[in-house]
């Protein structure tokens, strides 16, 4: 049987293949476990995580656009206490590759929260700069360069984990962005979070979100997530996450052929909760059909 | 266990104008659905519509295999799923949420006040079902815009349910809502538990009905959902205290007090 | 019979209603014109026009994404020499409210094109500061505050008529932009135009367009577009035109309600070339409905 | 005038294992297409397809109210396409584009040789019913990947049209691909006008045989479309001293020496 190599290396990360879940759309991975093995993902980006629980922002919180869909879940989570207690002993148990997806308001925040995930079990951190659903901090670090600096560097001397930047495509040019992060010390980039967007009733003249605005993601910005993904990943040495409207195997492939290498499945697991395992099969069998070997023949491998 | 089924249709059937009722052939999820418990149905497999369609079990048939699903066509996923013929299947995530808590079996003096506002009547079969056969004396009171969208009285009937009806042009039954309904029914003393599904509006004005008779209820909830599953973190309903309860995990079936409508 | 007055004015443009069509998707009206009357629109914008014809980008030119489409055009144009000679005297024999887009590669180019195109027939300039599918220019105008102020300041030293800025969304903070425009004196604002995306075969691994990059619209960028005109209609006083994934009259409602005086109908055009008609129609009915007499009354209604 | 038609579907049928035949019933265009233009098909109401899809006209009774389109599966929009039954109806926009120019009828001399590969055949069956009501003596020379794929080759030997294959596997006629078979037709000393649809590379090979032998030829192109009425200025072909053809309004059909390849 021939076989393929699907391993990757992110920053560090050793992940045993490049399909990881998306951060606030498979919950702590638990909620999923009926529809496959945890452990046969390349790993579980789990939901945003904060210092102090949060209850997140009011109804409507969801709504669906087309071909996508617009949250303002606003950061709910039990906070970081919480998730080491309750959730990070099933995941080590289980030998989940848990990634931590950490969201603050404040430079010291997420250096706090860094410091608290020093953990055995916890595999990466993910910082979630990128977050367009929440008042003070979120977004706003992401659109700024020098805001990316300052917390990437900070963060980095509270962490010996590997830390991936999540980047917001909601900036005039992400490259210049991703720059800021590699030059700060991040070992790997994610991206793209949601594009700001907003929904209306014409009937009844309100907005749909309690929120007013939401994330928008879902296969509507896939052409959008992989304009950047391209363009980031020529503009940085450090590994690149694609994510953005990955469905599916073929769009997995995409964004790899683009340089990313990994991705990150995210609204999908709503509409197919089996996709994230489909779309490690559709890689490997690419591969076999394309005559590769190894999954690192493909990333990048975009002829212009 | 959640698991993800492909169903095919055995019926799709139009009992109103806006109102459907899905039969499907699921003999392993039959087997395990409790009544007030809900599937997420994916009706076409391309990207318009791109959410999962969340609708309750109707009924459920364990021994044939069978499900029922009643729905009404309000926007592109139900009146996509409106145009499916038998032959076809759908894939199908379930059985999701919690359920109606039972009573236990033949306990005396119970009775169960089954209350519906229009499509809320779609889990109240299924609930009917299983109290008769816990031998719990069982009246659904069944509210609906007009005579024409009341729906299935004769199931309720068939299994021996009272009926009671209202329609808000006084087509059939009392004119009026449903809560106006029960409110009548109570004045004669007659007391039970609550059992209710239908708009958040008429939920609010029976939560004002049944603390003032000191009754116990159950509600039926609907929030916009993406997952079903836990995990999207969307479908919150405000609970007493503050903070927010999960309408597919923790409901969609709360006792009356553990919700803010 | 009870009418409603749909009529709006746009910074000195009198419109008898707010619906025209999108620079790029309708031609120059003449190709719809078996489709219904070019004088019953609010207006027709016509293809980017620069000073010298331009052959555009190679092909493939277009891709159907999510929901939507990417076009790497390039603004293809027979120059502003033949459209004066060759379509504007058809477009002002059918009375057709006519507006040009303009597309330079330099302020003195902007400029020339300006003052060309004071000509009677022309109701007013769309200046395309937003373009993304040309190298020097277009989008790059629009992504800065300095840029945008400078253009809109020189070009309207050179116009009498009334100059609608086109903004792109490919930005951090859109509102600054609008303001940037305003204070330049800009007369109106329209926005979106594309947002920059790419598509990728994953069977040869090569991009699918032959510029690579495209821009995306149609109905996946309507909630970014919605946010946008709200975000920018709160910013500035100057009167605002909506434009991203209008398909129906509950689409261009929704733009009405968060702040949009008119519309823009593009990609739709392409999939119902009766669209633009059937949402006038759709918008009048709707004020009836809702009891309404002025579509005035529904501009900004949006209740938070 | 181009206009847009709501088209019952007559028939449906599938003719090969990836080709289909779509019957409708749309008279104001079947009196006035003329062999080569098109029409664009609007599949479905939703967003997924998008764009509409063109398609070449296959066949037309002008008399009968009706067209044909020939059509191959390949993606979204056609496989939906093959799913729609008999009482359904389709959107299309037509007649669009320029068409085959058709020689003088009863021109002396005149040989109309039709080369098609793969799904290219589609315009030709009602080109071919044109050139024969114009006594135009017609032969067609056809490619395809395998003996399955070479379809509807009745219809032309009905008319009268001599029918040449060939095949990539050999499993039916000669084995290679139809610039090959047109080259040893043209070795006995034969002539005509080429009439040509197929993939962009075929036609390449052809133009070279066709300027090597002085033939006149006409190409029916393809290129990516989102309007196809002229107004989005995506659907183009370069032309020889540079710059652009639109292939939806100056094309499909071009003379061969008025596109670059
Ligand atoms: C747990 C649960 C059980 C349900 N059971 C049933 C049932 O048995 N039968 C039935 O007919 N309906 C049921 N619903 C409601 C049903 O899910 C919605 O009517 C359906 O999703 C609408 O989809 P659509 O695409 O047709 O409409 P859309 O085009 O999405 O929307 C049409 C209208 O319906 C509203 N709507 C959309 N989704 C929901 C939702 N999830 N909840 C409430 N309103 C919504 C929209 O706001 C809009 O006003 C249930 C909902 C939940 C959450
Ligand atoms: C003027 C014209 C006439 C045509 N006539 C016919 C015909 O009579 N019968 C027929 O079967 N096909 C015909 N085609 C091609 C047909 O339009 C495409 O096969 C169809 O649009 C594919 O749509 P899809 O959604 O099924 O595939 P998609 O999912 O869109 O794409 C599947 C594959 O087909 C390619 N493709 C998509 N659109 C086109 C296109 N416009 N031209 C070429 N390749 C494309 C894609 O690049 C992709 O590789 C014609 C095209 C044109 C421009
Ligand atoms: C409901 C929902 C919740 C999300 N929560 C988070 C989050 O907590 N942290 C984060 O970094 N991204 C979050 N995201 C963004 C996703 O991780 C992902 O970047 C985005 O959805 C784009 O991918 P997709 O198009 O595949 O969904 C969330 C997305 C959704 C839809
Ligand atoms: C094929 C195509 C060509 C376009 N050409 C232009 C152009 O020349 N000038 C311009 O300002 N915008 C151009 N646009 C952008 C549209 O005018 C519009 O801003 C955009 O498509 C978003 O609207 P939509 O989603 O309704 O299509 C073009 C768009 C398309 C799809
Ligand atoms: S619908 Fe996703 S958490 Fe309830
Ligand atoms: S397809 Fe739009 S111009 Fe040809």
């Amino acid at each position: 049987m021939s076989t393929v190599d699907l391993r990757v290396n992110i920053g560090g990360l050793q992940l045993k293949n490049p399909v990881l879940t998306a951060s606030g759309t498979f919950g702590y991975g638990i909620e999923f476990q009926s529809f496959g093995d945890l452990n046969a993902l390349g790993g579980v980006v789990v939901k945003g995580t904060t210092l102090e629980p949060r209850a997140g922002n009011p109804p409507q919180r969801v709504v669906e656009t087309a071909a996508g869909m617009l949250n303002s879940i606003g950061l709910e989570n039990p906070g970081v206490d919480y998730f080491l207690e309750h959730y990070l002993p099933q995941l080590r148990s289980l030998g989940v590759t848990t990634i931590v997806n950490m969201a603050g308001n404040s430079v010291a925040e997420y250096c706090e929260l860094a410091e608290r995930l020093q953990q055995p079990g916890i595999a990466a951190l993910e910082l979630n700069i990128s977050c367009p659903n929440v008042k003070a901090g979120g977004m706003a670090f992401g659109t700024s360069e020098k805001l990316v600096e300052e917390v990437v560097s900070q963060v980095k001397e509270h962490s010996r984990l590997p830390l991936i930047v999540k980047l917001s495509p909601n900036v005039t040019d992400i490259a210049r962005i991703a720059q800021a992060a590699e030059a700060a010390g991040a070992d790997a980039l994610s991206l793209i979070n949601t594009l700001l967007g907003m929904a209306v009733d014409h009937r009844t003249r309100r907005p749909i979100l309690g929120n007013v605005v939401g994330g928008l993601s879902g296969p509507a910005i896939k052409p959008v997530a992989l304009r950047m993904v391209w363009q980031v990943a020529q503009a940085v040495q450090i590994p690149v996450i694609g994510i953005g409207g990955i469905m599916t195997a073929a769009d997995a492939l995409e964004f790899i052929i683009c340089g990313a290498s990994a991705i990150q499945v995210g609204a999908a697991n709503f509409v197919e909760p089996v996709a994230a395992w489909q779309i490690i099969d559709g890689i490997a069998a690419y591969l076999k059909e394309n005559g590769m070997t190894d999954i690192k023949q493909l990333i990048g491998s975009l002829e212009i | 266990m959640i698991s993800s089924y492909d169903a095919a249709i055995l019926e799709n059937q139009q009992l109103a104008p806006s109102i459907w009722r899905l039969q499907l052939d699921v003999a392993a999820l039959a087997q395990q659905v409790r009544p007030g418990q809900f599937v997420q149905v994916r009706v076409t497999n391309t990207y318009d519509p791109f959410l999962r369609t969340p609708l309750s079990v109707h009924d459920c048939d364990a021994k044939a295999g069978t499900i029922a699903l009643l729905y009404q066509t309000v926007g592109t996923s139900t009146h996509a799923l409106s145009r499916l013929r038998p032959g076809a299947s759908v894939n199908i995530l379930g059985p999701l949420g919690n359920g109606f808590t039972l009573p236990p079996a033949r306990s005396n003096g119970n009775f169960a006040l089954l209350v519906a506002g229009g499509i809320g009547i779609a889990p109240l079969l299924f609930l009917a079902r299983e109290l008769v056969a816990k031998k719990v004396s069982t009246r659904l009171l069944y509210g609906a815009r007009t005579a024409a969208d009341l729906t299935g009285i004769d199931a309720f009937e068939q299994l021996g349910v009272a009926v009671a009806c209202c329609t808000d042009d006084g087509s059939q039954g009392l004119k009026g809502n449903v809560v106006d309904l029960l409110a009548g029914y109570l004045q004669s003393g007659a007391a039970g538990d609550v059992y209710a599904c239908g708009p958040t509006p008429m939920l609010r004005a029976l939560q004002q009905l049944v603390r003032s008779k000191g009754l116990a209820a159950q509600f039926s909830l609907e929030a916009y959902m993406a997952c079903g599953l836990g995990a999207c973190l969307g479908c919150v309903v405000a609970v007493p205290g503050g903070g927010y309860a999960h309408v597919c995990t923790d409901g969609p079936v709360f006792k009356e007090r553990e919700v803010e409508l």
